[in-house]
């Protein structure tokens, strides 16, 4: 007994753990770009699915091309964030740009609570088999998860794939280091950093629909907790590292649910274990699993 | 490899380094540097670009903490102390890319090294553990409550503080800018500041990095002066970084020189300019020569 | 264009100006926005029925006078505070969630108006207060409800209560419940959670491992469907029980299929009033906004008609003494039932239970205090 | 450019402070309960927002949990004031513990205990904060002050936990709020105008160079999170007793309550104590009279929809202005003096000439 509760603690902790690391993926991204921390990146999620919602809702599209249109705008939503708020301030002390990220996060959502009103929203727009649960003996799992599973990896190869196989990703990976050297080189800094913000929107969208299918509820705050969480995640794959975003992420979502699924007691204080295990790794180890950036110099 | 023996005697040892050594990652960013510093005397640390100067002020000033070797200075091992225990026991600092507080005034930029008069508990312990009998124990006040309520105390020491900083300031002849910011000045009077800002912690040693860079040669000529001047009125030893090799043959009395992290030469100027080895390091750059 | 306006308006002042003699103000401090926006509107529905319904008392318009707390605490202070001493309002109808009708019902204490909640059913609500009173009833009496129907009508001896820990509300609830429950014989396992949770695997999976006969969950409609969902993908196919956060249409949006069988304690059932002037109020609803009212919009209904009950009986509309008759209300005939209020401001009166049934709030049975 | 003298200065202040008051009791008495209310708060906002100002501004260290330490203050100072029964009777789940379940206190001795408790919890998440810089440093603050608010919800035989603390007697008056409000701000200001606020605004500059210049820049980073911290007790102290009841919602005392000092302190300008005492001013002010634009307006019958959360997309949007295009807010890291007025008073008039 106590074996298939584990399992079946663990199948529910993967699939939570799959959305956590489908979001960090886009936030540590963005973060290993720009060493920003775009706290609108949960809002921007929010967005997405509010656009996939209306998308089909209101146009009558079907769900598949619903989800395409609420990525591409969320996209399109992302880079305007970062031409109209992030990059005047990208020559300014860095903490001006974390202030205006908050200010934008602040933001997105009372735009949403007055374009789309605070009452949460039924996110009931896909079709019925993802709900579909498999039962294979004791354990039960949805098919969403094997669904959520496999873009996660889909969209990690194609990160990764970005990132080493392409001449954008070069340049990507040269603007991390380096701004100034990099736009010597030739390279338009603005163009690739727009684009950075746009993979990481439509990441962070394509999230947000994978979160509301989970959680059929739309509503304007609904990206801060998971944005949070998946920052969180970032942080303990070593933030700015793409796989390190991954094992983060399943890592935590892993021990939320076997904690309060073995302590129900503790469910209280579930996100303290989140924020604790935030603040051990920012004090001893702040380059988290997976080192990408050593310390820069005096 | 140089060897490097102090053979004066009559005079105190104010600063000796022993095998310092850095390690940045796999790279050896100053290997086993040895030097020693007498009780007022000028002497110039010169070597190309990325030789490790400056990481030997930083091993020195505590911003880096060295891979091996001491730092002893006036016969106390201060290796990796926190810098501003370091500044407190009498070690003074300027630095190669100007380093003021610009948001604020010529006169607070001087203040604000003042402040380390009611911040020096930690140094005073650390000269009582080294000589109890000189030294005697310090007692912790905390000057918070006091500056906070205004006292007496606290304006008297405010007052003094007002009074020194004007002092050094009409000392490098920026009196007339203390009401400015900081940002306000140009770049000699800046570089002035600088030193004036150093100068205000009361330093017995004060390390002057490339206090010459970006100068024209009249305005390195006033430099000159002005540092000579400095360390007979304030009875001061001081180090200094500089590429200027004129300027340095001219004011210095020893000079060490250094390359890819190593000692090349050691010497009075007429023995540096005639060294072989530092002829050839600085081959191709006339300018030094 | 411009013109006609200006001379409108100034129509309009002079009117206003020469009756605003017969008129009674009342202030309606409802969150209109934010969080619980949702109930703030549903209660406000409820009190513009009954407005146009019974515009007037003592021979003077009714003028209610809405205040939005944004479902923030620190507003829901000053939007008190605001239509007593800035509007100069008779008596509030007001705070829907328990802790706002704990910031806002100081401050009509202290000011002697009387502040009638529709919705607040956390017991200290009106503790040592003279001038707060509720429409509804109280959390000691809705958990005594719902033990008393898992037990006797549920036929259930085993059940696991969810208790949000964040909600007052929930902790409160779930508390009286399990008093209850178990000095009736039953037994009880609890699980926890927090409102804006969206997996409740983890204590869903515990929670199925005790067999329950029912799963108590006094909290919110969103995170009640969100369990129903899991739970029922988890394989429980048995009742839930909720207390009245549960009731909103969103709870059949968001959770489908899987909240039916989901009963829950109410004040109301539009299908089945218990009084004739809950019938008339349910057609007026209807017509006016094309849907059945929900328990929220009822107790709207019956603060509003309270209120107008308590003026006339005063004869005066001076705020003393429209307290003073509120306090000595008994057997009202209201839309949620007859309804009397204790020396403390407490409604005593009958709950109803009701499920969701093919995603139709359903009537089950009434239980009588 | 004439310096105005030591005298005049002091003379001017105490003719302020004494007309201010005067203005304050014209207030009281005659604005009514309501905008008296309001009064208050924009006093209570304005200790908030001074002492976050003080870490934010003048230090230069971005922290993001501030509201932790309100959250603290007011929890302390409700505990120790609220009147035995009234434990007895909130505590209806847990009872509360043995000694505060037997303490009743006046409101001055509870706002400093209040005061004291914030600051040593300021000081227990600075001290591990502290060791990270920058953005790494604001994250880790706000995850703390969500610890705080969360082990806040849970502590049920302490703070009642999500029940909240009710029944706390009304003590904030707009004296209270305005004597504590004058109080910090001597306290911030002789701080900044202190040794010890050159340190502060140095470090805040360039942490190498202080270093050099003899700072312990992390004592005094912490030194400055500390005073912060009481202060905010103090606020969160006061902010108890004029609302009443708290709980620990996010909404009221959580990341939310953070963002709107942030705000506050954004448009008083980063680094000013009398802008973050104007900024608490405005956004007191315009978050009631922005009701205008959100409520439905009735005139004479004739409605017009309102449009709900307008007001918080234009302090959002105010908020993103300011960064933009004016990111020295109103005073920039200047403080409200007479010497300034009569700076600007004079510039104006020379331009005319």
């Amino acid at each position: 007994m106590w074996l298939t509760d584990f399992a079946q603690n663990l199948i529910n902790g993967t699939l939570l753990g799959g959305l956590y690391a489908l979001i960090a993926i886009g936030y540590t991204m963005v973060y290993g770009i720009l060493r920003l921390i775009n706290f609108a990146h949960g809002d921007i999620l929010m967005w997405g699915v509010y656009f996939a919602l209306y998308a089909v809702v209101a146009f009558g599209m079907p769900w598949w091309l619903g989800f395409l249109v609420g990525i591409a705008l969320a996209g399109f939503l992302g880079f305007g964030i970062e031409k109209i708020a992030y990059r005047p301030l990208r020559n300014a002390p860095r903490i001006s740009s974390l202030i205006t990220a908050i200010g934008m996060s602040f933001f997105l959502e009372s735009l949403a609570v007055v374009v789309f009103g605070g009452i949460p929203k039924s996110f009931n727009i896909y079709p019925k088999f993802f709900n579909h649960t498999l039962i294979f003996g004791h354990l039960r799992i949805q098919t969403l998860t094997f669904f959520i599973l496999g873009i996660t990896f889909l969209l990690l190869l194609g990160v990764l794939w970005l990132l080493y196989r392409t001449k954008t990703g070069t340049a990507m990976r040269a603007i991390a280091t380096d701004i100034p050297t990099t736009s010597l080189m030739g390279a338009n800094v603005d163009r690739i950093i727009s684009l950075t913000f746009i993979i990481g929107s439509m990441l962070a969208a394509t999230s947000g629909i994978m979160w509301a299918m989970r959680y059929p509820q739309v509503q304007p705050y609904m990206g801060f907790v998971p944005g949070m969480k998946a920052f969180v995640a970032a942080v303990i794959g070593g933030i700015g590292s793409v796989p390190g975003a991954l094992v983060g992420g399943f890592l935590l979502g892993m021990t939320e649910i076997l904690v309060v699924g073995f302590f129900p007691n503790l469910a209280g204080y579930r996100d303290v274990f989140a924020y604790v295990i935030l603040i051990v790794l920012l004090m001893f180890r702040p380059t988290g699993i997976f080192t990408v950036y050593s310390e820069q110099k005096v | 490899m140089i060897k490097i023996k102090n053979e004066k005697t009559d005079k105190k040892e104010v600063l000796k380094l022993e095998n310092l050594t850095i390690k940045f990652g796999g790279l050896t960013a100053v290997d086993s540097f040895n030097a020693y510093i007498n009780k007022n005397e000028l002497i110039g640390l010169i070597g190309p670009n990325g030789a490790g100067k400056t990481t030997i002020f930083n091993m020195v000033t505590g911003i880096y903490k060295p891979s091996f070797g001491t730092v002893t200075f006036n016969d106390v091992n201060i290796t990796a102390m926190a810098p501003h225990v370091i500044t407190h026991l009498g070690i003074a600092r300027t630095f190669q890319n100007i380093r003021l507080f610009s948001e604020m005034s010529v006169l607070e930029n001087v203040m604000v090294a003042e402040h380390s008069w009611l911040q020096n508990y930690k140094a005073k312990k650390v000269l009582h553990a080294h000589n109890p009998s000189e030294f005697p124990k310090p007692r912790w006040k905390s000057w918070f409550w006091s500056a906070v309520l205004k006292t007496p105390d606290y304006l008297k020491v405010e007052k003094e503080m007002n009074f020194y900083a004007n002092k050094l300031l009409s000392v490098v002849g920026l009196d007339k800018y203390a009401d400015h910011k900081a940002s306000a000045l140009s770049y000699g009077p800046q570089r002035k500041l600088e030193i004036a800002r150093a100068l205000a912690t009361k330093p017995s040693l004060l390390l002057l990095d490339e206090p010459a860079a970006g100068m024209n040669p009249q305005e390195t000529q006033e430099l000159a002066d002005f540092i000579t001047n400095v360390r007979k009125k304030f009875d001061i030893t001081i180090l200094l970084i500089e590429h200027d090799m004129k300027f340095v043959m001219k004011i210095c009395e020893r000079i060490y020189v250094l390359d890819y992290g190593k000692i090349i030469a050691h010497g009075v100027p007429e023995e540096i300019q005639k060294n072989k080895k530092v002829i050839e390091a600085y081959l191709g750059d006339e300018s030094y020569v | 264009m411009k013109k006609t306006l200006i001379m409108l308006s100034v129509v309009m002042l002079l009117v206003s100006a020469v009756f605003g003699a017969g008129t009674i103000k009342i202030g309606v401090a409802f969150p209109m926005t934010g969080g619980i926006a949702a109930f703030g509107q549903m209660t406000l529905n409820g009190v513009k029925v009954a407005q146009s319904l019974y515009p007037t008392v003592l021979g003077k318009k009714i003028v209610l006078i809405v205040a939005d707390n944004r479902s923030d605490k620190t507003e829901a202070a000053n939007v008190v505070s605001r239509l007593i001493d800035y509007n100069h309002v008779k008596a509030i109808i007001g705070e829907i969630a328990s802790s706002h009708s704990l910031a806002g019902g100081s401050i009509a204490e202290r000011s002697h108006v009387p502040m009638l909640s529709p919705a607040s059913t956390n017991p200290l609500v009106t503790q040592g207060k003279h001038y707060v009173f509720r429409a509804c009833f109280i959390d000691p009496f809705q958990g005594h409800v719902a033990a008393v129907f898992a037990y006797n009508n549920l036929k259930a001896r085993t059940a696991v209560v969810f208790t949000d820990v964040v909600q007052d509300y929930s902790v409160g609830l779930a508390n009286f419940f399990v008093k209850d429950f178990v000095a009736m014989g039953g037994k009880v396992y609890k699980e926890f959670y927090q409102s804006g949770d969206q997996d409740f695997s983890a204590q869903l999976t515990d929670a199925l491992n005790k067999h329950p006969d029912v799963i108590y969950v006094p909290g919110y409609y969103p995170e009640i469907a969100l369990m129903a969902r899991q739970a029922r993908q988890l394989g429980y196919t048995g009742p839930f029980l909720a207390g009245d956060g549960a009731e909103a249409p969103e709870l059949v949006k968001i959770g489908g299929a899987a909240v039916n069988g989901v009963y829950y304690t109410s004040h109301f059932n539009a299908d089945a009033p218990f009084t004739e002037i809950g019938k008339e109020f349910v057609a007026k609803y209807k017509e006016m906004f094309k849907e059945s009212p929900s328990a929220l919009a009822a107790l709207g209904f019956d603060s509003y008609l309270l209120l107008r009950n308590a003026i006339k009986r005063a004869g005066s509309d001076e705020p003393e003494k429209i307290a003073a008759a509120l306090r000595h209300t008994k057997h009202f005939e209201g839309a949620t039932g007859y309804i009397t209020i204790d020396k403390y401001g407490n409604t005593i009166k009958s709950a109803v239970v009701n499920v969701v049934k093919n995603g139709k709030f359903t009537y089950v049975t009434t239980i009588n205090p | 450019m004439k310096r105005i003298s030591f005298k005049t200065n002091f003379i001017l202040t105490v003719i302020f402070v004494i007309g201010s008051g005067f203005m304050l009791l014209w207030a009281s008495n005659s604005l009514g309960d309501y905008w008296a209310r309001i009064i208050t708060l924009m006093a209570i906002y304005g200790i908030m927002a001074t002492s976050y100002t003080l870490v934010n501004g003048v230090t230069g260290i971005f922290s993001l949990g501030h509201a932790g330490f309100i959250a603290v203050g007011a929890y302390t100072a409700a505990l120790l004031t609220l009147p035995i029964q009234q434990k007895a009777m909130s505590f209806f789940i847990t009872p509360l513990i043995w000694p505060l379940n037997s303490i009743q206190m006046g409101f001055l001795p509870a706002t400093i205990i209040a005061g004291c408790v914030a600051a040593f919890a300021a000081f227990l998440v600075g001290y591990p904060s502290l060791r990270v810089t920058g953005d790494y440093f604001a994250i880790a603050t706000l995850a703390f002050a969500e610890i705080i608010r969360i082990v806040i919800q849970n502590s049920y035989s302490v703070t009642n936990g999500s029940l909240g603390l009710k029944g706390i007697p009304p003590y904030t008056t707009i004296w209270w709020a305005w004597g504590w409000l004058l109080v910090t701000l001597i306290v911030l200001g002789s701080f900044k105008f202190s040794s010890y606020g050159r340190a502060l605004r140095a470090m805040s500059e360039d942490t190498v160079a202080a270093r050099a210049m003899g700072i312990d820049v992390f004592k005094h980073q912490l030194m400055s999170f500390v005073v912060s911290g009481f202060f905010a007790g103090i606020g969160g102290a006061l902010y108890a007793h004029w609302l009443t009841t708290i709980d620990p919602r996010p909404t009221s005392l959580g990341i939310m309550l953070t963002f709107f000092v942030l705000i506050m302190i954004v448009v008083g300008g980063l680094g000013s104590l009398s802008g973050a005492v104007l900024g608490a001013v405005f956004f007191a002010f315009s978050a009631q009279w922005l009701r205008i634009v959100e409520s439905p307006m009735n005139f004479f019958g004739l409605t017009i929809p309102g449009i709900p959360g307008m007001s918080m997309l234009i302090f959002a949007v105010v908020f993103i202005l300011i960064m933009l295009f004016w990111r020295r807010g109103i005073m920039g890291r200047d403080e409200l003096s007479w010497q300034y007025i009569y700076n600007h008073f004079s510039k104006r008039v020379g331009d005319q000439d």
